[in-house]
């Protein structure tokens, strides 16, 4: 099983004659992952990487090419409509590497997903990985490792360490999701862990959290009620300075300071045990599991 | 990117909500003539700052006649607020107001939508509200397919009380607050307090408008004066901000650069879990290049509370051996004598840690390992 | 039964402090329609018609009097804004009679009605009427009568003459709906129809187009598959001049002339008897529902 | 609102689609020197006028020399096309047409939605294309939520078999049309052809614009030229739109004001039916005032094809004394002696029919009586 990618994952690469995109189609297939083809618009007919095809658009990729995921590179001034298309051409899901894409854009993207049913990951993540079945994203494949230990995290190479610390200690992992830290993303804490819960072959979930806004609050709340699977948290920016204030609507909507401190609180309090070291988290999920 | 109030009152009332008719003064003297040129007995001289909680540091001051102008202006021309230059004040009439009202739009992120939020009980205290009082404070959210339309402006209206005339002012300047919200791509737009007055007016006593950054692409109307925005940050935050790199100045010791913002936040914190104290923030970017690396370290280079360089890399997109190239260069062409503590893995960790063995630098491979070790070492320097 | 509108309506009139909101409330109040609320901005507060509370908003209309169905007389410029605030209310049908709402309005509120799953009429239309129980429209209440018809119809005063002749020849109605004239209607013929089939006080119905569109091709390729009962349609503007053309678009969209003889064809083939004057109906009438 | 292609082309290339670049000229002196301006040995001069199917009427004439410009000009400028006067003539470089495209956006009925509308095989033939080869014709519906995105312009143009350079600009196009439509409120924004030249280039060799009228009220900016497109109308249909009733000429001889388009539409078929001929279709609308009434009696009045008035009125918000006293007031104060037959039914009736009663006028309150006694009585006078 695992979650959102393994071999099932029908890969296109949107933005796959741009630079980014050209270099990780590359990796990516190079992992295992099925790259089954391009879209870059006014280049249809090219192949890349030997064979694999490029398209005009999504809606040939997955006609000609069976597509049913997608990973996008474009530029963030283009990344909303590249969304939109993917999401019109009934891939099922979308992981958005583009960093700077406007949360008025991704609003309207995610608006456009839930009403179609299908999921987007990012934007400004890495994206996911199975281990040993299919990477979706540009993680440095050497850090992870096949195993029962599913990670979910806002950042980037912070899930990278955390993924090499479990490696090293022999905890492999089921997925890690990089759910990207920009203030509205498609993907968020509550849905990977719904779907951690129901995969048989995850055991136990690391959940990796920043200051800030309230998404980690929200999560301990879910995971009180509705995970079986024992859960470490590890929350980082406790000595960050004071982030920029936005006025006070801020504040007043998350209701809660975002400090590390409330983050933990709120976690120990659903039963959550919170890492106080990345170097930690091995230990506590042994812990978890030996129970 | 945050504007000034005056900015922001500019913009608010080009698109029809009212504002206090001020001018904004740069010195004592253009002050005075300003307030001649006013009219008004009862002024207020506000500090034209970015940071939040400006009344509360003395950043506003009322005044009755060209003396107490002067002297406002004397005490706040060229005063820090929380450690920001106040370089020109803002005048205005005095507003008569009877009720202190708040209305804002801003990004809710568990809603994953934008949220206009209204109550009766604005002014300073409103966080205070929000806490004790949470049903004072209404919300609408946002949806895409119709964004907010004057109804719904008429039900926070209504939902805070309001009724008659001022039902309709309000509806009214929440539909135009969003417009602004939606048409420059903000993360805040805000009035606190938004002013009903003796007479039955709405008036936008103070006014905030904060641009993504992200969106500023399609916003070139700001590309101009971003520089003179950068007022708020020290030389070398302005200098890493020009590079594009994320730096935040801290009271420690330990300089510290990370790649990618949580790794950073993280090594902070390991940092000081071993007992030590950072110097900064800095985090080099998820693909960084040689070149580039060698900037943010010119940056530590240059900052003199760093006494040792501590150096966190899990390289994905980066690649160790640049990095290592980098460091190696920044001892020659920066003569960047401070220790370096540093630790590399990932791609092409091999390398990097063979070019800086062979310029003597010893490479940690374990990110709790290399954080004791800086700790020890800045305790020493 | 009938459709749409019966003693269970209960009625917000948006608008009703204007003219013509002022006028019909009363007059639908005297046919005996339960109208609970008007709607009229900053005049919350208010009492009209003796005892009809006026509020600020429809939901407070929804919340304090009860009110499930509305009708709209606000000017156009503001009626878009009126037909959201009603579905956002949760009102389950609304009547929009407000002339000149660009097309463009109205697409906007037909979607956002589509996906709350409630019904708009209108605009540009006469309202409902469902003879002795509930009149929501502008309609004179003279020309109906209680009966087994039903009618539907684009047009406005067509459908009273219609009525008055099926009336006269002892031909009650069970329900009379308008749906407007305007290019992008909230209900279709379509919707009606079904409606009507379902409906068990309904023996018969009339239809009554116009030329241009392709909206009688549409209803008689709906009636052939799904009525049982049956249908007699009238379609006035056999005379009329070739209307301004659209450029090649509205043909190609259409692909019908929409005249006359093109409707009248598609609806003898669906087996729908269709009367040359308003006069022949309710015999036509008459004979179907004898067999 | 129709706009003549040469301002639909302003409107097109304003927002950055290729058109190409002619003078507008009202003589032939003018095009003359418009020609030499152009620079340009092949031109083609098109009559401006707002009906369709110009080109097959002969209002475009191709020219390679100043003399057949000359002839050009002289045989289009004040001539007559369906009707409608040349008052202009747009003169043009002639385009190097290697293939003849569409593509359009209006309103979809049934779907309830814009539609964009693409097909390779443009050019005067294009609804025979509709109708032969359905294939050839590509559409995408718009949701309101997202709207037209470029993407969907891609969709279209590979549809149709564009790849390359030529795909983006067609789908660049393709969004520029469509906010063009969804900016101006428009009914109908197209292009046909929308050339492809030899040299790759996709050029709006037509350009069409009309805007919805009920929308006007948004777009101030056409308020003062709407006179002027007046000139497709006869100078009764002009005064009846100024009165804001719907009033189209016919050939026959009976004149006929009925309230609301559908009833009118009803009552000429009937009087077509009864064996008479329509003079007109006159809808006074829902809620006429008697002075209403009366404005569009003189209308008729002023018809000298109509012999005979059939007045037929189902009055629900229109008051049938109301009616009865337009008539009755135009007898005598525009001394309107043609005879009339009157049907009346609905509101105050009876005091309708008394007030007529009271004048020697006859009234019916069936409406197939009525039709056959004015068919009758035409017959005669």
């Amino acid at each position: 099983m695992a979650i959102l990618v393994d071999e099932s994952t029908r890969l296109v690469v949107q933005g796959i004659t741009g630079r980014e995109g050209g270099f990780h189609a590359a990796q990516m297939a190079a992992y295992g992952t099925n790259v089954v083809a391009g879209v870059s618009p006014g280049k249809g007919g090219l192949k890349v990487l030997d064979s694999v095809p490029v398209y005009d658009t999504v809606r040939q990729a997955v006609k000609e090419a069976g597509a049913n995921t997608s990973i996008i590179f474009v530029p963030a001034p283009n990344a909303l409509d590249a969304v939109l298309e993917s999401i019109d051409a009934g891939i099922r899901l979308t992981v958005i590497i583009t960093e700077h894409v406007p949360p008025s854009d991704t609003w309207r993207a995610v608006n456009y997903a839930a009403r179609r049913g299908v999921r987007l990951i990012g934007p400004n993540c890495p994206g996911v990985i199975s281990p040993g079945k299919a990477k979706v994203g540009i993680m440095p494949a050497s850090v992870f490792k096949r195993g029962g230990v599913g990670v979910v995290s806002r950042s980037g190479t912070l899930t990278y360490e955390v993924s090499l610390q479990l490696t090293k200690s022999g905890l492999g992992q089921s997925s890690v999701v990089g759910i990207g830290g920009d203030p509205i993303v498609g993907t968020g804490f509550k849905d990977v862990l719904e779907m951690f819960e129901k995969d048989v072959e995850t055991h136990a979930v690391v959940l990796i959290g920043e200051i800030g806004g309230d998404a980690e609050e929200k999560a301990a709340a879910y995971i009180s009620e509705h995970l079986s699977k024992p859960v470490v948290a590890y929350i980082a920016g406790r000595t960050a300075p004071p982030g920029k204030r936005m006025g006070h609507a801020g504040a007043i909507v998350s209701g809660t300071e975002g400090t590390v401190e409330a983050k933990t609180k709120a976690f120990t309090e659903a039963g959550v045990a919170v890492a106080k070291t990345p170097s930690e988290i091995p230990a506590l999920i042994a812990r978890a599991t030996r129970r | 990117m945050k504007l000034y109030e005056h900015e922001a009152k500019k913009i608010f009332r080009d698109i029809g909500i009212p504002t206090p008719l001020g001018e904004v003064v740069t010195s004592v003297e253009e002050a005075k003539r300003a307030y001649a040129r006013l009219a008004q007995r009862s002024v207020v001289v506000k500090a034209q700052v970015l940071v939040g909680g400006r009344g509360k540091a003395g950043g506003i001051k009322f005044a009755s006649n060209v003396e107490e102008v002067e002297s406002a202006a004397k005490t706040l021309l060229g005063s820090e607020i929380k450690g920001e230059r106040v370089g020109a004040v803002l005048i205005e009439p005095k507003l008569d107001i009877s009720r202190e009202l708040y209305l804002g739009v801003t990004w809710d992120r568990s809603e994953r939508s934008p949220v206009v939020i209204a109550s009766s009980e604005g002014g300073v205290n409103i966080e205070g509200v929000a806490k004790t009082k949470p049903d004072a404070i209404k919300r609408v959210h946002v949806d895409p397919e119709i964004g907010f339309k004057p109804f719904m402006g008429r039900l926070l209206a209504s939902s805070i009380g309001l009724t008659g005339r001022v039902l309709q002012s309000f509806a009214d300047i929440a539909s135009k607050m969003y417009s602004l919200f939606d048409g420059f791509d903000a993360e805040l737009v805000e009035s606190n307090p938004l002013a009903l007055t003796s007479q039955g007016e709405i008036v936008a006593a103070d006014a905030r408008l904060n641009i993504v950054d992200d969106a500023l692409f399609r916003h070139k109307e700001f590309s101009n004066n971003s520089d003179e925005r950068l007022a708020e940050y020290s030389v070398l935050e302005r200098k890493a901000r020009q590079l594009g790199v994320q730096y935040v100045e801290l009271d420690g010791s330990i300089g510290i650069i990370g790649n990618g913002a949580g790794l950073t936040m993280a090594t902070l914190d390991l940092i000081k879990y071993y007992g030590g104290e950072p110097a900064n923030f800095l985090d080099a970017g998820g693909g960084s290049s040689e070149e580039e690396f060698m900037q943010a370290l010119s940056i530590l280079n240059e900052n003199p509370n760093v006494r040792l360089v501590f150096v966190n890399i899990l390289a994905g997109i980066t690649r160790c051996d640049d990095v290592a190239r980098a460091i190696v260069k920044a001892r020659i062409s920066l003569g960047m004598s401070k220790p370096f503590v540093i630790r590399l893995a990932g791609t092409n960790e091999e390398e990097g840690r063979r070019i800086l063995a062979a310029s003597g630098i010893n490479v940690y491979s374990d990110m709790d390992e290399a954080a004791k070790k800086a700790v020890e070492a800045a305790s020493k320097v």
